[in-house]
C-alpha cells in the first residue's frame, strides 16, 4: 500500500455493493449532510425536525455498519451498535413527540412556526 | 447446500419481501394501464371538482380538524417504542425460566420486565386519569356546539 | 456485479435520492412523504447489515409512528392549508445551508479516507473488515440477552423517560385543547 | 424458498443425468447446456416463483371475497341480486359474441389477437357456465363488477396533490402484499420465514397508515382527509393491543418465526401430538382472553364493521377514498381484502395452529422420520412427506378464510361505533387486559419453570391442567359473547 493519495473511489475500494463497510459509511455521510442542509434551510420548525430525523438516522446507520464489520477489530461481539442504534430509535421517538408538542404549543400562541419569526425569546 | 443459499440464506428471503414490494407497484401499474386502455376518458371542470355531495365545493378541503387525532397518535408512538424494545426481550423470556434452575434467573429477568410494563402501565393510568383519551371531553367543557362533539 | 450488489445500490440509491427529496422539495408535506420512504430505504439497508431486528423496529416506529405523528404535526399547524409548507427560502439560507451541508460532507469523506488508511497498513485488519461476520447468531435473541444484560440499566431507564416525555408532551397539548 | 431452490438444482442434476443417459451427440449438448445454467439463474427463479404465486394468489383471493361478501350480505340482509340473479350461461356466451365481433372487418388487431385465444376456449367456458354459472346466482353481478371498475374513468380531481394521490394505493397495497412474504402458507411451501417473522409483520401491516394519511391528504377534500385522520388514529390506536398480543405468543412459544410458532403448538411427543387442543387458543388461558382481542385490533386495522368510523358512509361519503375512481378505488379495495387475509393468517397463525390440520392421527401419519424435542419434550423441528405439506397447505388456507369469513359475517351483523367508543374500547379495555394477559403470561411461565424445573413429566402434567382450565376459559368467552349477543337492547 505504497499509495500517497486517496481518491474519492478509493474510499469505496474493496468488494463492492453490500459486502464494503465504507458505502454504509458515505451514506451515513451523505444523510448527516442532508439533515444539516435541511435544518439550516427549513423556515418551517416541523422541517428542521424532519432534518434532525435524517441525521440520527445517519448516526444510526454508521452504529449498525460498525457493528457489523468492526467487530473483528476489537473484542466486541456485535451487538452493541444495534443495541445502540434501539436507543437512538426509541429516542428519537420521544424527541419527535416532544418537539412537535412544542411546535404545536408556539403555533398555538403565534399562529406560525416559522422558525426565523420566532426570534423574540419570550412573547 | 448450495454456496450462495449458505452465504445469503437470511438476506435472500428479504429479497422475497423486497420482490413483493417491487410486485405491488407492478400490479398497480398493470391494473392502471388495462383500465387505461379500455376506460373513456373526457375530463371536464366538473367532473374535476372537488366532491362535496354535488353542491360547489366552499373554501379548501384542508382545514383544521380536532387535535384529539394528533393526542392519539402522540400516544401511540410512545407506546409503540416501548413495545417495540419488549419485542426482542419476549422470545428468550421462555428458555431463561423453562429447563432446570430457570427459576431464579427467570425471576430475575420477570422483575426486569415487570419494571418496564409496569411504567408502561403507569404511562396508561397517567393519561387515562387526566382524561386525554377521552375523545370529546374538552369540547363539551369548554365550547359546547353539540356538533362538534360528534364530528372528529 | 453480483445479484446482491445490484440490489444494495437499488436500496442505496433509493435512501439517498428520497432523502435528497427531503431536503429540497418545497412542499412539507412531500418532504414527510420522502421522509418516510427514506427511513423504508435505511430499514433496508439494515437488512444488507443483517440487523433484521433494528430494521423492523425501524419499520414500526420511524414509518408507523414518527411519520404520522409529523404528517399530523403539519395538518395541525399549518393555517393556510392552501399550499402546507410552500416555503420560499431564502438565497443567503440555501446558499449556507448548502456550504455547511458541503462542507460536513467533504469532512466526513475525509474522515472516511482516514480510516481507510491504518486499515490498508495493516493487512490483517484491512482483510477482516472486508469479510462479513456471519458468525454471530441471527438478531433477535443475542439483542435480548443485551437488554437484559449489559444494557438492562439505559433498556430501564427509557421506559422512565418515555414515561416523562409522554407527559410532557401530552400536557402542553392539553393546554392547546382547554385553551382554545 | 430455500426448499424450492434445493429442489430445482435436484431437477436440474436428475435432468442432466437423464439426458446423458441416452449416451447420444445430440443430448449431450443438451445435457452440457443444461449444466451450464448458472447457480443464479435458479435463484433468481426461486425466488421470483413464488413471489409471483402469492402476488397473483392474494389477487384471486381479493376478487373472491368481494363475490363472498356480497353473497354473504345477500344472505343476511335478504337482498335479491346475489341470491337470485342469473343469466344463465353468460361466460360462453360473452365470449362467443366477442369473437364473432373480432372477425367482422374492422376491428382492431388487439381485438383479433384476444379472439385468437378466446376462440378455442369458448367450448371450455360452455363447460364452465354449464357447471358453474348456471348454479350459482349473483355471478353476474360480480363480473358486470368487475367490468364496470376496468372501464370507469380515472379522474383524479384538479384541486388534488397529483404525486400523492397516484402513490397513495400503491403504498396502501405494498404493505398488505409485503406481509404476504412470511405468512406460514405450509411447512414447505412458504415464500420465506423470517427470524423475526410476526415482529416483521406487525412492522410491515403499519405501513399502511402513512398510505391512508395520504390518500385523505392528497384528495384536498374534507371528507377524505377527515376519514384518513380517523382511520390513521384508529389503525395506529389499535396496533397497541395487537402488539401486545404478538408479544404474548412470543413470550409462549420462545420464538418469533412464524414456522416456529406453528411447530411450538404441535404440542408434545406422545398420543396428544397435533391434535386442535394443543394450540394456544385451547391450551393456554391467557391467549384464550387475548383471541377477541387480537380479532377486534384486526377488525379495526382492516377499517371493517364495526370499525368502520373511517369511511362510515352515512357521514364520510367514503372516508379516505371518496375521491377515487374506477381502478384506484378498486386497488384499495383489494388492500383491503388481502389485509383481512393477512391478519387472519396471523391470528390462525398464533391462536390456532397455523397450517397444523388439528387431527393428531392424520399429523402423526403425514409425519417423515422423527421429530425433534426439546427438554421438556415439546416438538421444535418436524418434517413432513409431501402430500402432508399439501394438506397442511389447504388447512391453513381454509382455517384462515374462516376466520375472513367470521369478518365479513361480522360486517353485515354488527352497527358501527362512534369514534370515542372506538377509542375508549382500544385505550381502556383492549390496553390493560392485554398488559395483564402479557405479565400473566409470563408469570405463568416463570411458575410453571418453577414447578417442573426442567422435567418432561412434570411439564406434561401441567400442559395438560392448564388445557383444561383453558377450556372452560374458552367456553367461558363464548358463551360471553352469547350473552352480550342475547342482550336486549336498551
Amino acid at each position: 500500500m505504497e499509495q500517497a493519495y486517496l481518491t474519492l473511489a478509493d474510499t469505496v475500494a474493496g468488494p463492492s455493493g453490500p459486502d464494503n463497510l465504507f458505502n454504509y459509511l458515505l451514506l451515513g455521510a451523505f444523510l448527516f449532510a442532508l439533515g444539516i442542509f435541511c435544518m439550516i434551510t427549513r423556515r418551517n420548525a416541523i422541517g428542521v425536525l424532519m432534518g434532525v430525523e435524517l441525521i440520527l438516522n445517519a448516526a444510526g446507520v454508521n452504529f449498525v455498519a460498525f457493528s457489523r464489520f468492526g467487530n473483528r477489530m476489537g473484542d466486541s461481539p456485535g451487538f452493541d451498535g444495534q443495541i445502540f442504534t434501539l436507543f437512538i430509535v426509541v429516542l428519537a421517538a420521544a424527541e419527535a413527540a416532544v418537539a412537535l408538542a412544542l411546535v404545536l404549543a408556539v403555533f398555538q400562541n403565534r399562529h406560525s412556526i416559522d422558525v426565523t419569526q420566532a426570534d423574540e425569546l419570550k412573547w | 447446500m448450495p454456496s450462495f443459499v449458505a452465504e445469503n440464506h437470511e438476506l435472500m428471503q428479504y429479497a422475497a419481501a423486497f420482490g413483493l414490494l417491487v410486485l405491488a407497484v407492478l400490479v398497480v401499474a398493470a391494473m392502471l394501464g388495462l383500465s387505461r386502455l379500455v376506460q373513456n376518458r373526457q375530463p371536464n371542470p366538473d367532473k374535476l371538482k372537488t366532491y362535496e355531495c354535488g353542491e360547489d365545493p366552499f373554501g379548501s378541503g384542508w382545514m383544521r380538524f380536532n387535535i384529539r387525532f394528533y393526542m392519539v397518535a402522540l400516544v401511540f408512538v410512545l407506546f409503540d417504542v416501548e413495545l417495540a424494545l419488549v419485542f426482542p426481550v419476549a422470545p428468550i423470556f421462555r428458555e431463561l425460566t423453562q429447563g432446570p434452575g430457570g427459576f431464579h434467573t427467570g425471576l430475575v429477568v420477570f422483575g426486569e420486565l415487570f419494571f418496564f410494563v409496569a411504567v408502561l402501565f403507569l404511562g396508561l393510568v397517567y393519561v387515562w386519569r387526566k382524561g386525554d383519551l377521552g375523545w370529546a371531553r374538552t369540547l363539551k367543557l369548554e365550547t359546547p356546539p353539540p356538533s362538534d362533539s360528534k364530528q372528529g | 456485479m453480483s445479484a446482491e450488489g445490484i440490489l444494495f445500490w437499488v436500496v442505496f440509491l433509493f435512501t439517498a435520492s428520497s432523502a435528497a427529496l427531503v431536503a429540497t422539495t418545497r412542499n412539507i408535506l412531500h418532504a414527510a412523504f420522502a421522509l418516510g420512504l427514506t427511513f423504508l430505504g435505511v430499514s433496508g439497508i439494515y437488512l444488507f447489515l443483517h440487523a433484521d431486528f433494528v430494521a423492523a423496529v425501524q419499520l414500526i416506529v420511524y414509518v408507523g409512528g414518527i411519520v404520522v405523528l409529523i404528517m399530523f404535526g403539519i395538518m395541525f399547524s399549518s393555517h393556510s392549508m392552501e399550499s402546507p409548507g410552500e416555503e420560499p427560502r431564502s438565497k443567503f439560507s440555501l446558499m449556507a445551508g448548502g456550504l455547511a451541508a458541503l462542507g460536513i460532507f467533504a469532512v466526513l469523506v475525509l474522515l472516511i479516507r482516514a480510516l481507510q488508511v491504518p486499515l490498508s497498513d495493516q493487512n490483517s485488519a484491512f482483510d477482516a473488515i472486508y469479510q462479513r461476520t456471519v458468525a454471530v447468531a441471527p438478531g433477535q435473541k443475542g439483542l435480548g440477552h443485551y437488554l437484559l444484560g449489559e444494557y438492562l440499566l439505559p433498556f430501564e431507564v427509557v421506559s422512565i423517560l418515555i414515561l416523562g416525555a409522554l407527559a410532557g408532551a401530552i400536557s402542553l397539548i392539553r393546554k392547546e385543547t382547554t385553551t382554545e | 424458498m430455500v426448499g424450492f431452490l434445493e429442489w430445482l438444482l435436484s431437477c436440474q442434476q436428475a435432468l442432466v443425468k437423464w439426458l446423458n443417459s441416452f449416451h447420444g451427440p445430440e443430448t449431450g449438448y443438451v445435457a452440457d447446456f443444461v449444466g451450464a445454467i448458472p447457480e443464479g439463474v435458479f435463484v433468481f427463479l426461486a425466488i421470483v416463483i413464488p413471489v409471483l404465486v402469492v402476488g397473483l394468489g392474494i389477487q384471486a383471493v381479493a376478487g373472491i371475497s368481494t363475490f363472498v361478501e356480497r353473497k354473504v350480505a345477500a344472505k343476511i340482509q335478504l337482498r335479491l341480486g346475489p341470491m337470485e340473479c342469473n343469466v344463465g350461461s353468460f361466460v360462453g356466451a360473452f365470449a362467443r359474441a366477442f369473437c364473432e365481433k373480432a372477425a367482422k372487418p374492422g376491428a382492431s388487431m388487439g381485438a383479433r389477437a384476444l379472439a385468437l385465444v378466446l376462440g378455442p376456449l369458448i367450448p371450455l367456458l360452455d363447460a364452465l357456465d354449464k357447471i358453474v354459472t348456471k348454479r350459482v346466482p349473483g355471478l353476474p353481478i360480480f363480473a358486470a363488477d368487475g367490468l364496470k371498475l376496468i372501464m370507469k374513468e380515472d379522474i383524479i380531481p384538479a384541486a388534488a396533490d397529483n404525486w400523492l394521490f397516484r402513490a397513495a394505493p400503491t403504498i396502501v397495497l405494498a404493505s398488505a402484499f409485503a406481509a404476504l412474504a412470511c405468512l406460514p402458507y405450509s411447512d414447505r411451501f412458504y415464500v420465506a420465514d423470517f427470524n423475526i417473522g410476526i415482529f416483521y409483520l406487525a412492522a410491515v401491516t403499519s405501513l399502511e397508515v402513512m398510505g391512508i394519511l395520504m390518500a385523505g391528504w392528497a384528495s384536498n377534500n374534507k371528507w377524505s382527509l377527515l376519514g384518513g385522520m380517523r382511520s390513521a388514529a384508529q389503525i395506529t390506536s389499535y396496533e397497541i393491543p395487537a402488539g401486545l398480543t404478538i408479544l404474548t405468543a412470543m413470550i409462549v412459544s420462545g420464538t418469533m418465526s412464524m414456522q416456529g410458532l406453528t411447530v411450538s403448538q404441535l404440542g408434545v411427543d406422545n398420543w396428544q401430538l397435533g391434535w386442535a387442543w394443543n394450540w394456544y387458543a385451547f391450551s393456554n388461558p391467557l391467549m384464550t382472553i387475548l383471541v377477541p382481542i387480537y380479532f377486534l385490533a384486526a377488525l379495526a386495522e382492516c377499517n371493517r364493521t364495526p370499525f368502520d368510523i373511517p369511511e362510515a358512509e352515512s357521514e364520510l361519503v367514503s372516508g379516505y377514498h371518496t375521491e377515487y375512481s374506477g381502478m384506484r378505488f378498486a386497488l384499495f379495495f383489494m388492500a383491503e381484502y388481502a389485509m383481512m387475509f393477512v391478519t387472519s393468517a396471523i391470528a390462525v397463525t398464533i391462536f390456532f395452529g397455523g397450517w397444523s390440520t388439528g387431527i393428531g392421527v392424520l399429523e402423526r401419519a403425514m409425519i417423515d422420520g422423527q421429530p425433534t424435542y426439546d427438554s421438556v419434550g415439546q416438538v421444535t423441528a418436524v418434517h413432513f412427506h409431501w402430500w402432508g405439506s399439501l394438506i397442511h397447505l389447504l388447512a391453513f388456507l381454509v382455517k384462515t378464510y374462516l376466520v375472513v369469513l367470521i369478518m365479513i359475517w361480522v360486517r353485515w351483523a354488527v352497527p358501527r361505533f362512534r369514534p370515542d367508543q372506538m377509542m375508549a374500547l382500544c385505550w381502556k379495555r383492549l390496553m390493560p387486559i392485554g398488559m395483564v394477559a402479557f405479565l400473566g403470561a409470563s408469570a405463568w411461565l416463570l411458575i410453571r419453570g418453577g414447578l417442573t424445573g426442567g422435567s418432561a413429566e412434570k411439564s406434561l402434567q401441567i400442559s395438560q391442567a392448564t388445557g383444561v382450565l383453558s377450556l372452560f376459559v374458552f367456553l367461558a368467552v363464548l358463551g360471553g359473547i352469547w350473552i352480550w349477543w342475547k342482550k336486549p337492547a336498551q
